[in-house]
C-alpha cells in the first residue's frame, strides 16, 4: 500500500468507459496531494523568478516586452503558507507592514499593489527590497524561504486558493484568519508621492 | 542455554542503567519512585502468577478431551458454590486490601514529591518547536544566563524548574531526575527536584509536538556545588574576542549571512530570539537538540543542510561558499 | 440441512388479540425519543461545562469592551417557545383520542407558531453583541445557542413534516403515537432552552 | 392505561401456564414460507443498499470492522519496521506521523467500537428472543455513517491528507496555526462520522433489551452477554456525544470559523481539550472492552459444561465498571498542571475500578474450578484472555498511582499497557467470540488445528511484541517517535519487539485463511453445535431473516438448558407482515404488538447527505447550511415512507388496533 502521492496519481488505470472519471480523479489527486504536501527539502532550491518583473504601467516605450507571470511555487500549498506566516512574524515583517494593515510599510492586505502582486513582482519586492526603507533579503533568506513569504503575503489579501490559506492562529484576534476573507481583485497602483 | 541466559542478563541489566533511564535514580525524588515501583512491581507478579497457576490448573488437571460427547450442562452442588462464594469474597477483600495499600502508598511518596522546598534554585525552561530554551533567574538581570538544550544544575540544592511553551504542548522529563511534566500553552508550572549524584543525563520531550518531536533532547548536566557556581559565572561572560584573522572574517560572516537573524551572540551585534542563543556554543555537548555529538564536522554539516539531518526543522539550509563555511566554523569554534 | 421448521416448538400461549397501537413509555419509538434527548441534553451539557470552564480564564463576564447580551428579542423568543407548548399538548391530547381533524388543527396551530422562532433565533445569536470569533466569552455564547438552534430547526421541520403529512395524506392510525412521541420531543426542546436563556442572557447581567 | 387482561398475558410464576399444545410440523413448514416470504430482502444491489436485517447489517459492520483492523494492523507492522534498528530512514517524520495516527483513529474509532458493536447489534435480537432489533432504519443508517467515514479517512490518507496529530489530537498541536490544512479537520470528521454510528447502535441495542425481550426474560435473566451490551450502550449515550461535541462543535470550529475555545490569548485553554476529549476517551476504553468481557461468560458456561459462578456479581461488576468508567479521565493528564488533590482524587478512583473486573475474573476461575473445561479454541483465547489481560490489568493499577504516571506516562510502558489491555482484554474473546459464534453466522464450524495455531503464534507474538516495550519505556523511550539514536540502547528491545509484531500479523493472516476456507467448507454446524444455553441456538444457523418462528418462551437463566423437550413458544404474531412482540421493561410480559419497517433506500441517502454536509463543512462553512437542508428533505423523505399505509395493515378492524384509551 504505497502512501507515495505521485505513484497514487499514476496508479490509476483509465478504464475505457471510466476514462473521464479517472482523469478527473487524478486531478483531486495531484491538487489534493499538492496541497497537503510537507516540502522540507528543495533539491534543487526553487529557482528564483529570472527576468525584469519590474513592469509598473501599460505604458512601455518599444516594442512590447511580454512579461511570463511565474508560477509560485507554494500558492496551494498549506503547509508552506504557514511556514511564511512564522517567517513575516520572526523576520519582523510585522514591524513594519504590522499584521497586513501597513503602518510605516504599505498595507499588504488590500487590493493596492505600488510594485505589482504577481508572485514574481512581490518575491523580487522581498528579495531585491524597494524605496522607502524596504530591505533586500535575498542575503538572509533563502529563495525557499522567500518564496514562503510570497505565498503568506499573497494569503493576506486572498490571492492564493482558500484551501492553502491560513486559519485563525493562537495570538489575539487581531484580523479575521486569511481563510475566511473573500477572495479579492488586485489592481495596479502608483508609487508614493 | 546459558547463552540466552547470559543475553537476558545483558538486556535486564541494560534496562537497569544508563543516562537516560528511569530505574537508574540520581534523585531522592526519583529513588523514592524507583523503590515504590519495584515494590509494586513484586507484588502485581505475584498476583499474576496466582491468578494465572488458578485458571491453568483446572484447566490442565479437569479438562475433558474434545472428542467426549458434549454431556449435558450439571448442577453443581450447593456446598461446592458456597465454597467458592467464600473463596471469591475472600479473594475480592484481598484486592481491595491490596489496592488500599497501594494508595496509601502512593499518597505518601506523592507528599514527599509535592513539598515545597524553601529555597530553590530557579531555571526557567522555555518549549520551542524542536528546542529547549533556558534561563537561570538571577534578582539581578544583568546576571540573567540564555542558554539552550542545555541544563546545568548543581546536585544537592533544591531546584526549581518553571515550564514555559512558546507554541505547541511540550513535556520536561529527566528520567533518572523526576517524572514529567507538560509545558502547556497559557499554563505556567513548575516542578521541584535535588540531584544527588553528579553526571551527565539526557532528557527528552515526552508530549507529541510535530514533525521533530523525536529529536527535542535536553543534555541535564549535575555539577558538584562548586563546579555548577564556577560554570554560571564562566556563562556570564560574554563571547570572547577572536583573536585570529579566520575567526574574525568569521565573525563578519555570521553577521553578514542569515545566522545574525535568528540567533543571538551576548557581546556581538545579533540580539535576535528566533533560534537558540549560540553564546557558548563550543562548550555545548551536543548540536540540534540532542541530535548530534558537538563536533566540527557536525557542525558543519548541520549548518550547510539541517533538513537532512531534522526535517521539518526551523532552520534553513544555507548555500556558503566553503571559504565563508570555514571561517563561520572557525568563529564558532572559539565560542567556549 | 435443518430449517427452522425441523426445530420442535411447543406453544405455552397466544399474544394474537395484543393492540398493535399504544402510547406512552409502552412505545419503542417514546424510548427512541428520550434516547435522542438524552444525547442532545448531553450535548448541551458538555457545552455548559465547556461555557463554565472557559469562564474561570476571564475576570469579567461578559469581558472588558464587550456588551452584556440585549434581552428583547431573547425574552420575547421564550415566550413564544413557552407558547407553543400549548398547542403541541393539545396535539398530543387529540392524538391519543384518535382524533384526526383534532391532530390536523393542533398541529397546524403549532407549525404556524412556531414560524417565528428560528427567525427571532437568528437575531438572538446577534443579541449576544458579539461576535463567535471576537473570544472565548463569543465562542461560548454562540456555540451553546447555535447548537440548541439546530435542535429547534430540526424539530421545528418534523413538527411542519408532521402537519403536512396530515394534511395532504392519508395517515394509518400508528402514526398517533408519532405525533405525541413528536409533541414529547417539543417540551423536551423548550425546557432545555430555559437554563441556555438563562445562563447565556441573564447571567452576564447578574454576576 | 389498563394493561388488557384475559388469555393472552402470560403471567411469571403467580399463574400457571396453560397446558402446551406441540406445533406440527406441516403448520411450522407453513409458518417458516410465510414468514420468509414476508421478512425477505429485495436482491442485488438495490437490496444490498435497502436491507434493514439486522444480521446482514451486523454482517457487513463486522466485516468492514475486520477489514480495518487489517489496515490498522498494516500501519503497525510499518511503524514497527520504521523503529526496528535506530536511525531507520523507512518513514519520514511527516509519513510516520500520518501512519500512527492513522493507526490509533483506525483501531480505536473504526475496529475495536465498531466490532464490539456490531457483535451486539448481531446477537442481542438472537439472545433475547426478538424478531429484529428495535430500530432497523437506524441501524442500517449507523453502519452507512461508519462506512462514509472509514472511506473518508482511507481516501485522506493516500491523498497524502491523513491525520498527523495522533489519535488524541491534542491541542494546540491539532490547532488551526500548528496544523495548517484540512489533515485534523479529516480526523475531527471521521471521529463524529463513527460517533454517531455508535450512538445509532447504542439506541438500537437500549431499546431492543428493554422492551423487546422474550416473554419471561425478567431482567435477571437477561443473559451476561446481552447485559454487558446494555451497561455499553448507556456508556455510549453519555461518552460519545462528548468527543463528538469535542471534536466538531470545538475543534473543527476553531479550525474553521476562528473561535477561541482553545486559544489561550483570547480566553480559551489547551486543557479543556484534554478534558472533554478523555471524559469520552476512558469511557471509551471500557466501551471496547467491556462487550469483551460480556463474550468471555457464554464461551465459559459452555465449555465448562456449568452455569457461570456468581451471575448477580457479574452484573453489578458490569453496571459498577459502567458508572466508575466515568469518573476517572484525569489519569491520563497527570503530567498537566492539574493541583495535587484533584490527581490524588483521581488515582483512587483509577485503583478502585480494578475492583469490579477482578470479581468479574474470580467468578469465571471459580466456574472453571467447578467445571470441567474442554480446551477448544475459543475456551484457549478465553485462557489466552486471562493470561494477557491481567497482566494489563495490574500495569494499569501501577499506571493508576500518580508518582510511578510521571515516570511512566506518554512512554513505551503506556503503549505496552494500553496494548495488553486492549489485545488481551477486547481482541482475544473477540476471536475466542468468532470461533465460538461462527457456526451460527455462516453454518459451518471454524477448522479446530488451524484455531489452535491461531491462538497460540497470538498470544506468544503479543507478548513478544507489547512485553519488551515495558522496559523500553522505563528506559526512557517516549511514545510517538519516528526514530531514536543508537546510543540510547534501544535498539535490541525494538527489534525484538518487531519481530513479536511479525509473529502477530503471521497469526491474524491464519485466521483469515481459516474463516475464508471454513466459510463455505467448514464442518456443517447445526442449530447447536456447541450445546450451549443461549436463545441464539434455539433457531438454525444462519438464522433465518425473521430470527425465530414463534417467539420463544423464557424459563430461566439458561433456556435451552432449563427447558426439556421441544422449545416453549409463544404463537400469535401474524406472519402476513412484519409484527414484533413488545413486552415490558423489567419483567418482559408481552404488551403489545410492534409493526417494523421494510427495506428502505432512506438509511443510505440519509448518510450520504450526512457526509456532503460534514466533508463539506472543511472546505466551506455553507456547505453545513446546504447540507442540513438535504438532510432536512431527506427526514421528509424517511417520514413519508413510515407513513406509509401498508395494505396489510388494513386487515385489522380499527377497533382492535387500539386498546381502549
Amino acid at each position: 500500500m504505497s502512501l507515495r502521492c505521485r505513484n497514487a496519481g499514476l496508479g490509476i488505470r483509465a478504464a475505457r468507459s471510466g476514462r473521464l472519471v479517472a482523469l478527473a480523479a487524478s486531478t483531486v489527486l495531484i491538487v489534493a496531494c499538492e496541497r497537503e504536501a510537507r516540502r522540507f527539502q528543495e533539491s534543487p532550491p526553487t529557482a528564483a523568478p529570472t527576468g525584469d518583473p519590474l513592469v509598473v504601467s501599460d505604458l512601455q516605450p518599444g516594442p512590447t516586452v511580454v512579461v511570463s507571470n511565474v508560477e509560485a511555487p507554494y500558492d496551494d500549498n498549506a503547509w508552506a503558507v504557514s511556514e511564511g506566516k512564522s517567517l513575516y512574524n520572526a523576520m519582523n515583517c510585522s514591524g513594519c507592514h504590522f499584521q497586513g494593515g501597513g503602518g510605516i510599510g504599505p498595507p499588504l492586505m488590500d487590493d493596492e499593489w505600488i510594485y505589482g502582486s504577481e508572485p514574481q513582482q512581490i518575491f523580487a519586492s522581498i528579495a531585491e527590497g524597494r524605496p522607502n526603507g524596504m530591505p533586500a533579503w535575498k542575503f538572509i533568506l533563502s529563495t525557499q524561504q522567500i518564496w514562503e513569504i510570497t505565498s503568506y503575503v499573497r494569503s493576506l489579501s486572498s490571492l492564493i486558493p482558500k484551501g492553502a490559506r491560513g486559519a485563525r492562529d493562537d495570538h489575539m484576534m487581531r484580523k479575521p484568519a486569511e481563510a475566511s476573507t473573500p477572495n479579492a481583485r488586485p489592481k495596479k497602483s502608483t508609487a508614493p508621492q | 542455554m546459558m547463552r540466552a541466559g547470559r543475553l537476558a542478563l545483558v538486556i535486564l541489566l541494560g534496562a537497569c542503567s544508563g543516562q537516560q533511564n528511569a530505574l537508574d535514580p540520581a534523585s531522592a525524588q526519583n529513588r523514592s519512585i524507583t523503590v515504590m515501583f519495584w515494590a509494586m512491581l513484586v507484588v502485581a507478579s505475584l498476583i499474576w502468577l496466582a491468578v494465572t497457576a488458578a485458571f491453568l490448573v483446572p484447566a490442565v488437571r479437569q479438562r475433558r478431551t474434545t472428542r467426549e460427547e458434549a454431556e449435558p450442562a450439571f448442577e453443581v452442588p450447593a456446598e461446592t458454590s458456597r465454597r467458592q462464594t467464600r473463596i471469591v469474597s475472600a479473594a475480592t477483600a484481598g484486592t481491595v486490601l491490596i489496592l488500599l495499600l497501594f494508595l496509601i502508598y502512593d499518597f505518601g511518596v506523592g507528599r514527599a514529591l509535592a513539598a515545597h522546598p524553601g529555597r530553590a534554585l530557579t531555571i526557567e525552561l522555555v518549549g520551542h518547536q524542536w528546542w529547549w530554551e533556558v534561563h537561570y533567574a538571577d534578582p539581578d538581570p544583568s546576571k540573567i544566563v540564555i542558554d539552550a538544550n542545555e541544563l546545568h544544575l548543581p546536585v544537592g540544592q533544591p531546584v526549581q524548574i518553571k515550564l514555559v511553551s512558546r507554541d505547541v504542548i511540550h513535556s520536561f522529563w529527566v528520567p533518572n531526575l523526576i517524572g514529567k511534566r507538560d509545558l502547556i500553552p497559557g499554563y505556567t508550572s513548575s516542578i521541584f527536584f535535588t540531584a544527588d549524584r553528579p553526571g551527565v543525563y539526557r532528557a527528552q520531550c515526552a508530549e507529541f509536538c510535530g514533525h521533530e518531536h523525536a529529536k527535542m533532547a535536553l543534555a541535564v548536566v549535575a555539577h558538584p556545588a562548586n563546579e555548577f557556581v564556577a560554570w554560571l559565572d564562566r556563562q556570564r561572560t560574554p563571547a570572547a574576542e577572536p583573536s585570529d584573522s579566520l575567526a574574525t572574517s568569521g565573525k563578519h560572516v555570521f553577521l553578514s549571512a542569515a545566522c545574525s537573524k535568528c540567533h543571538a551572540i551576548t557581546g556581538v551585534e545579533a540580539y535576535s530570539t528566533v533560534g537558540p542563543n549560540l553564546t557558548h556554543l563550543a562548550s555545548r555537548r551536543t548540536l540540534a537538540a540532542g541530535t548530534l555529538p558537538n563536533t566540527r564536522g557536525n557542525l558543519g554539516g548541520w549548518i550547510v543542510d539541517p533538513q537532512s539531518i531534522k526535517p521539518g526543522a526551523r532552520m534553513p539550509s544555507n548555500q556558503l561558499e566553503s571559504r565563508d563555511l570555514v571561517a563561520l566554523l572557525a568563529y564558532l569554534q572559539t565560542l567556549k | 440441512m435443518t430449517t427452522p421448521a425441523t426445530i420442535e416448538q411447543q406453544s405455552l400461549g397466544d399474544v394474537s388479540d395484543l393492540p398493535t397501537v399504544t402510547f406512552g413509555h409502552r412505545t419503542l419509538m417514546w424510548w427512541g425519543t428520550v434516547g435522542f434527548m438524552v444525547i442532545e441534553g448531553w450535548t448541551l451539557a458538555i457545552l455548559l461545562a465547556g461555557y463554565f470552564y472557559v469562564r474561570q480564564n476571564f475576570i469579567g463576564w461578559p469581558p472588558l469592551r464587550v456588551d452584556v447580551p440585549s434581552m428583547r428579542i431573547p425574552t420575547i423568543n421564550l415566550l413564544i417557545l413557552l407558547g407553543s407548548m400549548v398547542p403541541a399538548f393539545l396535539a398530543a391530547q387529540a392524538a391519543r383520542r384518535l382524533d384526526t381533524p383534532g391532530v390536523r388543527i393542533w398541529l397546524l396551530i403549532t407549525s404556524l407558531v412556531s414560524v417565528p422562532i428560528p427567525i427571532l433565533r437568528w437575531y438572538e445569536l446577534w443579541a449576544l453583541n458579539v461576535r463567535w470569533d471576537t473570544n472565548a466569552y463569543g465562542t461560548a455564547a454562540w456555540l451553546l445557542v447555535g447548537t440548541h438552534a439546530t435542535l429547534l430547526l430540526l424539530d421545528v421541520f418534523d413538527t411542519f413534516g408532521l402537519t403536512l403529512f396530515y394534511w395532504f395524506k392519508k395517515m394509518p392510525v400508528r402514526v398517533m403515537s408519532d405525533v405525541v412521541d413528536n409533541s414529547f420531543y417539543w417540551y423536551f426542546m423548550v425546557l432545555s432552552w430555559i437554563p441556555l436563556y438563562l445562563i447565556v442572557y441573564l447571567g452576564p447581567r447578574l454576576f | 392505561m389498563r394493561a388488557r387482561s384475559g388469555r393472552s398475558s402470560i403471567e411469571q410464576e403467580d399463574v400457571t401456564l396453560p397446558p402446551p399444545e406441540p406445533i406440527d410440523r406441516e403448520q411450522l413448514e407453513m409458518n417458516a414460507r410465510q414468514l420468509d416470504v414476508t421478512w425477505r430482502d429485495p436482491g442485488g444491489l438495490w437490496g444490498w443498499l435497502t436491507t434493514v436485517d439486522h444480521k446482514s447489517i451486523a454482517k457487513r459492520y463486522i466485516i468492514t470492522a475486520l477489514l480495518m483492523f487489517i489496515a490498522g494492523g498494516i500501519e503497525a507492522a510499518m511503524m514497527r519496521m520504521q523503529l526496528a534498528v535506530p536511525e531507520n530512514s523507512l518513514l519520514g517524520p511527516d509519513r510516520y506521523n500520518q501512519v500512527f495516527t492513522t493507526h490509533g483513529t483506525t483501531m480505536m474509532f473504526l475496529f475495536a467500537v465498531p466490532i464490539m458493536n456490531a457483535m451486539g447489534l448481531y446477537f442481542v435480537p438472537l439472545m433475547v428472543g426478538a424478531r429484529t432489533i428495535a430500530f432497523p432504519r437506524l441501524n442500517a443508517f449507523g453502519y452507512y455513517a461508519y462506512l462514509v467515514g472509514v472511506v473518508f479517512l482511507y481516501v485522506s490518507l493516500f491523498l497524502n491528507t491523513g491525520p498527523d496529530a495522533g489519535w488524541t489530537a491534542y491541542l494546540p498541536l491539532a490547532g488551526p496555526q500548528f496544523s495548517p490544512g484540512h489533515r485534523v479537520d479529516v480526523w475531527a470528521q471521521v471521529v463524529t462520522f463513527t460517533e454517531i454510528a455508535a450512538l445509532a447502535a447504542a439506541v438500537n441495542i437500549i431499546v431492543t433489551t428493554l422492551k423487546m425481550r422474550a416473554p419471561g426474560m425478567s431482567l435477571n435473566r437477561i443473559p451476561l452477554f446481552v447485559w454487558a451490551q446494555l451497561v455499553v450502550s448507556f456508556m455510549i449515550v453519555f461518552a460519545m456525544p462528548a468527543v463528538a461535541t469535542a471534536s466538531t462543535l470545538m475543534l473543527a470550529a476553531d479550525r474553521a470559523v476562528s473561535t477561541h475555545w482553545f486559544n489561550p490569548a483570547e480566553g480559551g485553554d489547551a486543557l479543556l481539550w484534554q478534558h472533554v476529549f478523555w471524559f469520552f476517551g476512558h469511557p471509551e476504553v471500557y466501551i471496547i472492552f467491556l462487550p469483551g468481557l460480556g463474550m468471555v461468560t457464554p464461551i465459559v458456561e459452555t465449555f465448562c459444561r456449568r452455569r457461570v459462578f456468581g451471575y448477580d456479581a457479574l452484573v453489578l461488576a458490569n453496571i459498577t465498571t459502567g458508572f466508575f468508567s466515568f469518573g476517572l479521565w484525569v489519569h491520563h493528564m497527570f503530567a498537566t498542571p492539574i493541583p495535587e488533590l484533584g490527581q490524588s482524587l483521581f488515582t483512587a478512583a483509577s485503583m478502585l475500578i480494578a475492583i469490579p473486573t477482578g470479581i468479574q475474573i474470580f467468578c469465571w476461575i471459580a466456574t472453571m474450578w467447578s467445571g470441567r473445561p474442554r480446551l477448544t479454541t475459543a475456551m484457549l483465547f478465553v485462557l489466552g484472555f486471562l493470561f494477557t489481560f491481567v497482566i494489563g490489568g495490574l500495569t494499569g493499577v501501577m499506571l493508576a498511582s500518580v508518582t510511578f504516571d510521571k515516570q511512566a506516562h506518554d512512554t513505551f510502558f503506556v503503549v505496552s499497557h494500553l496494548h495488553y489491555v486492549l489485545i488481551g482484554g477486547a481482541v482475544m474473546p473477540l476471536l475466542g467470540a468468532f470461533y465460538f459464534w461462527f457456526p451460527k453466522v455462516t453454518g459451518r464450524m471454524l477448522n479446530e488445528t488451524l484455531g489452535k495455531w491461531n491462538f497460540w503464534l497470538f498470544v506468544i507474538g503479543v507478548n513478544v511484541a507489547f512485553f519488551p516495550m515495558h522496559i523500553l519505556g522505563l528506559n526512557g523511550m517516549p511514545r510517538r517517535i519516528y526514530s531514536y539514536l543508537a546510543e540510547s540502547g534501544w535498539g535490541p528491545l525494538n527489534l525484538l519487539a518487531t519481530a513479536g509484531a511479525v509473529v502477530v500479523v503471521a497469526s491474524v493472516a491464519i485466521f483469515l485463511v481459516n474463516a475464508a476456507l471454513s466459510w463455505r467448507s467448514g464442518a456443517v454446524a447445526g442449530p447447536n453445535p456447541w450445546a450451549s444455553s443461549g436463545l441464539e441456538w434455539a433457531t438454525t444457523s444462519p438464522a433465518p431473516s425473521y430470527n425465530f418462528v414463534h417467539t420463544p418462551l423464557v424459563l430461566g437463566r439458561h433456556p435451552l438448558w432449563d427447558s426439556v423437550g421441544p422449545l416453549p413458544v409463544i404463537t400469535g404474531l401474524r406472519h402476513d407482515r412484519r409484527e414484533v412482540l413488545v413486552t415490558t421493561a423489567f419483567d418482559a410480559r408481552p404488551d403489545h404488538r410492534h409493526i417494523e419497517p421494510e427495506a428502505s433506500i432512506w438509511p443510505f441517502v440519509m448518510s450520504l447527505a450526512m457526509g456532503v454536509t460534514w466533508i463539506g463543512s472543511i472546505f466551506t462553512p455553507w456547505a453545513v447550511l446546504i447540507g442540513l437542508g438535504m438532510t432536512l428533505l431527506v427526514i421528509l423523505g424517511w417520514g413519508w415512507e413510515s407513513s406509509r399505509v401498508k395494505d396489510a395493515e388494513l386487515v385489522e378492524t380499527e377497533d382492535r388496533l387500539v386498546e381502549a384509551v
